[in-house]
């Protein structure tokens, strides 16, 4: 292939092609005082891209609370890492591969995942866990099954082949991903201190070299792509979609966690989006040097690739090292026992440039700085809020019909795919390689993972909910911080730290750039008020198809820690007898609930109102309660309300339970309402006073709902004859384990 | 009845890496002389049709939309009439 | 006593048994990387989980040409333990120390989740002394643990008495429901007929500590113990 | 240069879950006339040899090692002699 030339790329403004706009060009050739190449060019066009350079995003990113004691690492490198004590701390990330899972789901997915442990190893930490936190539309469509089939084994089979467990995720079913699926990974690393390594290329005269797999065609411009509308033609996008080796990954784990204890390194990067280009502009940017190298010497798959293709191939499982002068021998040995080549193919300089040859000719000079996030772009646009919002908002529940039966409900609601157990996901991940899964995926609202020869434990969850931020971005997003952290909490963990994943649609629409706004103001207000710190975090926008953008999505990722792990806590009512009781505030807001979804799809309502200082009361209680050991189970109530939490705890312990609701209202809103700072506990009648005492020192209240018992879930309505609710534990768990699978399989027709 | 054999491959210049694990096992057994492998899918479907061509109508159209991935993978086929054949 | 836990690239829970031989049970227990030969001062050789070689083409296939696989054949001639761990059970097969091979899990799924396993035969040194008819409960994870024989060597196997492991339910009942993956009899394990090695695709070292949901799979490794103290 | 297309099939009795699966999605999407389907490898290997007597012999001898397992496959390979290849 030739490359067009520099006639050819301004007669036919190539530069549109890649993404960029005509103002963008204009800003390449002032910064290089020239016209760009073809190979600089696309330099400039996959790392201005949306994806790599948050051109949007990146002016709100200053809103995050970004330090605190326990903080080792902010945003700005691979990964964050937060200091759990004893020398450890843990190292996690958040990534989206959005668009390449609606394209090839397995590969989509397996790549994400992929990628995300790469950021996680190249800070020097063992990754010891995935999460996924996954969007489809309904699962009538057979291209959702498609998709969700695809992405859940994509997953698997990366993930379980890299022996890296993956204990948990979140999946809504919803109308509004029928276009755009979203997948969302996240990893999460254990590292001792002085292993904790960084993505900077300085020292001048340093060795820089590739390691890991071969250079090939593929993904070129994969980070341009994931920041565009997905179209009938990037169905056609062939060469976007690459394809993982879980195999050469184990081995480049294994490899650079070896060469990284051995000490020779000063820096270490992967090569996830934008590949060479960016991991060597990244580092070099970082440590304010240059790169010089020759492409010629990277070794490659393919024959006959330009410096275009070489420069923009996202190949993956590959790294950039740089290791101290004068041991390329040992680190090219350490990767020879993995079977892995790793070539020196240039050198640090002092100059800020990344020079490229290919062999004696120079084939792209460029800034450092002017490629990075520092020099790229930054879009300030004016928002407007959404016309859709006031006609949603004025939908009032009053309106339902009041029955005096909710059996069928409660069923219906355990049916749906988005609350039916998830047994048939997560029994395709290896969730135990490594033998630190505590708490596996299922019984508890978080999982936690033991940290071998300490008595800590390790909390981790991943939530988002897209219908209550499409109706109220700032409340919705406060709401996803607060039930990551209530997720935590019922485990017995405290939140320590968090990372975001913020999907949306297309920024440019001012509807899409408010909702973007809102829902960043509302992540990190609740961050700041309840004192987690935000590590880092993703951004993919561009999320639409047909000109229709999916609700906005932003998703949290979020560490707890205990310092005992035999306090830790699960959901499942374990004896009958147990006392049943609400810890928090009754609430009765049905805006945006699964429960408002069962007679209207589109979100409707205004969602739950989030009250932080409640939350804040909420987590003290809950973690002062499950420190002295009071409770037998704790679940926080979210999608379906109170009653599909109760029966959830009945479910997972095979018990049933007796509960009465003291309240007035409507029954429906009692129900299945998912207003915030609620945690359904069980325990032991004689720890009441006690829980009681504790409860009422910080002002949340306790309410007493009934008990644990046999067979029979039962909800009555204080005064009311008729049970709201009956149902045989036998009957509602048949309905909730097989839910998700006989929609999957359900044949067309 | 039909007998169609049906043989998909990764499209040139994606990565195949079971081609590349095998390749790398087949040198360390000592055959020295392999360039390369790719690994790929090969399919029978025995199917009764009312001609070779609605077989081969029905067989290229769920080739494409079922048996092979054509974001990634190419394919080809044979068809030939068999006797009955022994179904398994 | 020494045991050596062989690592193939791709191998991802040989530090899991190193985990539970040594930290669990204070052995010494070392991991030898697949390029080694010399076996000699182990005196039993563990072949652990995982997805050698990527799995690519079939479980174990590749693995079984590596260097250390020779060696461990020889070892298992002369009557060395050896015990393969689901990867290391499929290489097992793969080096024709144990008969049979491994199709595709039933469901097409990997499948990762608990599961009871009944201990049909004591005489191997990984079920010595163990009571046959216990009922052990060890994780499964795997997508390829469809055990296959053809009937004449199934029934020889059988006869024999070298299948040692089988799926069951909580009661011990060896039915179809509790076949994970439509291995033939709900075969989970076998051993060679000497008896020396043992192949089995349930993860013991998974379930080495109460703090993982169960201690059963301990019982699998302290039979080894008691078997070398035994002097057998 | 030589390039072996190998076919590696399961055993005529031995249960194949995966071309089961298959006939099964096949007949959901309307193909009715589906009798059965067997889902094998399809492997390409490319190498150097003196003559195709000498490939003959490798390509026969690193199937029957590694490429099939004789305990549950069948296998039948062609040999074509190819101008230099393009290796991926
Ligand atoms: N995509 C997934 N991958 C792995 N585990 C999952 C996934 N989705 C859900 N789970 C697990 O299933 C359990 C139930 O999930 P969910 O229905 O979201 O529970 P809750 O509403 O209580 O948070 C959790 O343990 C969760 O980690
Ligand atoms: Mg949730």
């Amino acid at each position: 292939m030739k490359e067009p030339t520099l006639t050819e790329i301004k007669e036919n403004r190539l530069w549109r092609s890649m993404g960029l706009s005509d103002e963008e060009y204009q800003k390449i050739c002032e910064t290089l005082q020239r016209e760009p190449n073809y190979t600089e060019l696309g330099m400039y066009a996959v790392l201005w891209s949306e994806h790599c350079a948050y051109k949007h995003t990146r002016p709100f990113f200053k809103l995050f609370p970004t330090s605190g004691e326990r903080i080792l690492q902010g945003p700005g490198e691979n990964a964050g890492i937060v200091d759990i004590g004893d020398g450890w701390a843990v190292v996690f990330k958040v990534e989206s591969h959005n668009h390449p899972s609606a394209i090839e789901p397995y590969e989509g997915a397996a790549t994400g995942v992929g990628g995300i442990l790469r950021d996680i190893f190249t800070m020097g930490a063992r990754p010891i866990a995935c999460l996924n936190s996954l969007r489809f539309g309904e699962l009538a469509n057979d291209r959702v099954k498609h998709l969700v089939k695809g992405v859940v084994s994509g997953i698997a089979g990366y993930g379980n082949a890299v022996g890296v467990p993956t204990v948990g995720g979140e999946v809504y079913f919803d109308q509004g991903y029928a276009g755009n699926p979203l997948v969302n990974v996240m990893a999460v690393g254990l590292v001792r201190h002085e292993q904790i390594t960084k993505a900077v290329a300085s020292g001048v005269g340093n060795p820089v070299m590739v390691v890991g797999s071969y250079t090939g065609r593929d993904g070129i411009h994969g980070a341009t792509f994931a920041s565009e509308e997905l179209t009938e033609e990037s169905e056609e996008r062939r060469p976007a979609v690459q394809v993982g080796d879980p195999f050469t990954e184990k081995l480049l784990i294994e490899a650079c966690l070896e060469l990284i204890s051995s000490g020779v390194v000063v820096g270490i990067q992967d090569m996830g989006a934008a590949g060479l280009t960016s991991s060597a502009c990244e580092m070099a940017s970082r440590s304010g040097s240059g790169i010089e190298m020759d492409i010629s010497l990277v070794p490659r798959r393919e024959a006959g690739m330009t410096p275009y293709e070489v420069m923009l191939s996202e190949s993956q499982e590959r790294m950039l090292v740089v290791p101290k002068d004068g041991s390329e021998e040992q680190v090219k040995a350490i990767f020879a026992k993995y079977g892995l080549p790793a070539v020196v193919v240039g050198r640090v300089t002092d100059d800020g440039m990344i020079r490229i040859y290919d062999g004696e000719k120079l084939v792209a000079e460029v800034p450092a700085k002017s490629l990075s996030t520092d020099g790229a772009p930054v879009y300030l646009r004016e928002g407007k809020r959404p016309a859709y919002l006031d006609e949603a908002h004025s939908f009032d529940p009053e309106i339902l019909p009041l029955k005096s039966d909710y059996t069928a409900d409660l069923l219906k609601l355990l049916e749906s795919p988005t609350i039916a157990s998830k047994e048939w996901i997560y029994r395709q991940y290896d969730h135990m390689v490594q033998l630190n899964t505590v708490v596996p995926p299922g019984p508890a609202d978080a999982a936690v993972l033991r940290v071998k020869g300490t008595t800590k434990g390790i909390a981790v969850t991943i939530d988002g909910n897209g219908r209550q931020v499409y109706l109220d971005p700032y409340q919705g997003a406060m709401a996803v911080v607060a039930e990551a952290a209530r997720n935590l909490i019922c485990c017995g963990a405290e939140p320590i730290g968090l990372t975001d994943g913020l999907n949306f649609g297309n920024p440019e629409r001012p509807e899409v750039y408010w909702q973007l706004e809102q829902a960043i103001k509302g992540l990190a207000d609740a961050a700041r008020f309840l004192g987690i710190p935000v590590t880092g975090g993703n951004a993919s926008l561009y999320n639409e198809s047909s000109g229709e953008a999916i609700y906005p999505t932003p998703i949290v990722g979020m560490v707890g820690l205990l310092e005992d792990i035999s306090t830790r806590l699960t959901s499942s009512f374990k004896e009958v007898g147990d006392v049943i009781a609400l810890l928090g505030w009754p609430g009765s807001e049905l805006g945006g609930s699964e429960y408002l979804k069962l007679v209207n799809p589109i979100p409707v309502g205004k969602p739950p109102r989030v009250d932080l200082a409640r939350e804040k009361a909420l987590q003290k209680v809950m973690l002062e309660a499950a420190g002295e050991r009071l409770l037998k189970s704790a679940h926080d109530i979210s999608e379906g309300g109170l009653a599909v939490c109760v029966a959830e705890s009945c479910l997972q312990g095979g018990l049933g339970a007796e509960i009465e609701l003291p309240w007035e209202g409507r029954p429906d809103a009692l129900l299945f309402a998912e207003s915030g700072a609620r945690i359904v506990v069980s325990l032991k009648g004689e720890n009441w006073a006690r829980l009681q005492q504790i409860a009422s020192e910080s002002g949340v209240p306790l309410t007493r709902l009934g008990q644990v018992q046999g067979s029979e879930i039962q909800f009555r309505h204080t005064g009311v004859e008729h049970p709201l609710i009956t149902v045989s534990v036998r009957q509602a768990k048949d309905v909730w384990k097989m839910a998700l699978e006989k929609a999957l399989l359900a044949e067309r027709g | 009845m039909y007998k169609a054999e049906i043989k998909v491959m990764l499209k040139p210049g994606v990565l195949d890496p079971q081609g590349k694990a095998v390749a790398g096992g087949l040198s360390s057994m000592g055959y020295n002389q392999v360039e390369s492998v790719r690994v790929g899918k090969y399919i029978e479907v025995f199917l009764r049709a009312d001609s070779q061509a609605d077989a081969e109508r029905q067989v290229a159209e769920m080739t494409h939309r079922l048996l092979a991935n054509p974001v990634i993978e190419t394919y080809q086929y044979t068809l030939v009439p068999v006797e009955s054949e022994e179904v398994s | 006593m020494k045991i050596g836990i062989v690592v193939y690239p791709g191998s991802n829970c040989d530090r899991d048994c190193q985990h539970v031989l040594a930290d669990v049970l204070g052995l010494d227990a070392e991991l030898i990387w697949h390029d080694r030969t010399d076996l000699a001062k182990y005196d039993a050789l563990i072949l652990p989980g995982g997805f050698s070689y990527g799995d690519y083409l079939r479980s174990g296939a590749i693995a079984r040409f590596s260097p250390v696989t020779e060696s461990v054949i020889s070892a298992a001639q002369k009557g060395v333990p050896v015990l393969g761990i689901c990867n290391g059970f499929q290489v097992l097969l793969e080096a024709g120390l144990l008969p049979g091979a491994m199709l595709v899990n039933d469901s097409l799924h990997f499948r990762c989740h608990s599961q009871y396993v009944r201990v049909e035969r004591d005489h191997t040194p990984f079920t010595y002394g163990i009571e046959p008819g216990t009922v052990l409960e060890m994780p499964v994870a795997h997508g390829e643990g469809n055990y296959y024989l053809d009937p004449v060597d199934l029934a020889e196997l059988e006869e024999k008495g070298q299948v040692i492991f089988r799926y069951v339910d909580a009661e011990g009942r060896a039915t179809p429901e509790a076949n994970p993956n439509g291995s033939v009899n709900n075969i989970a394990g076998i051993c060679n007929e000497q008896g020396n090695v043992v192949g089995l695709m349930p993860h013991p070292e998974r379930a080495s500590e109460a703090i993982l949901g169960s201690a059963d799979g301990l019982k699998v490794f302290q039979a080894l113990i008691k078997f070398w103290e035994a002097g057998q």
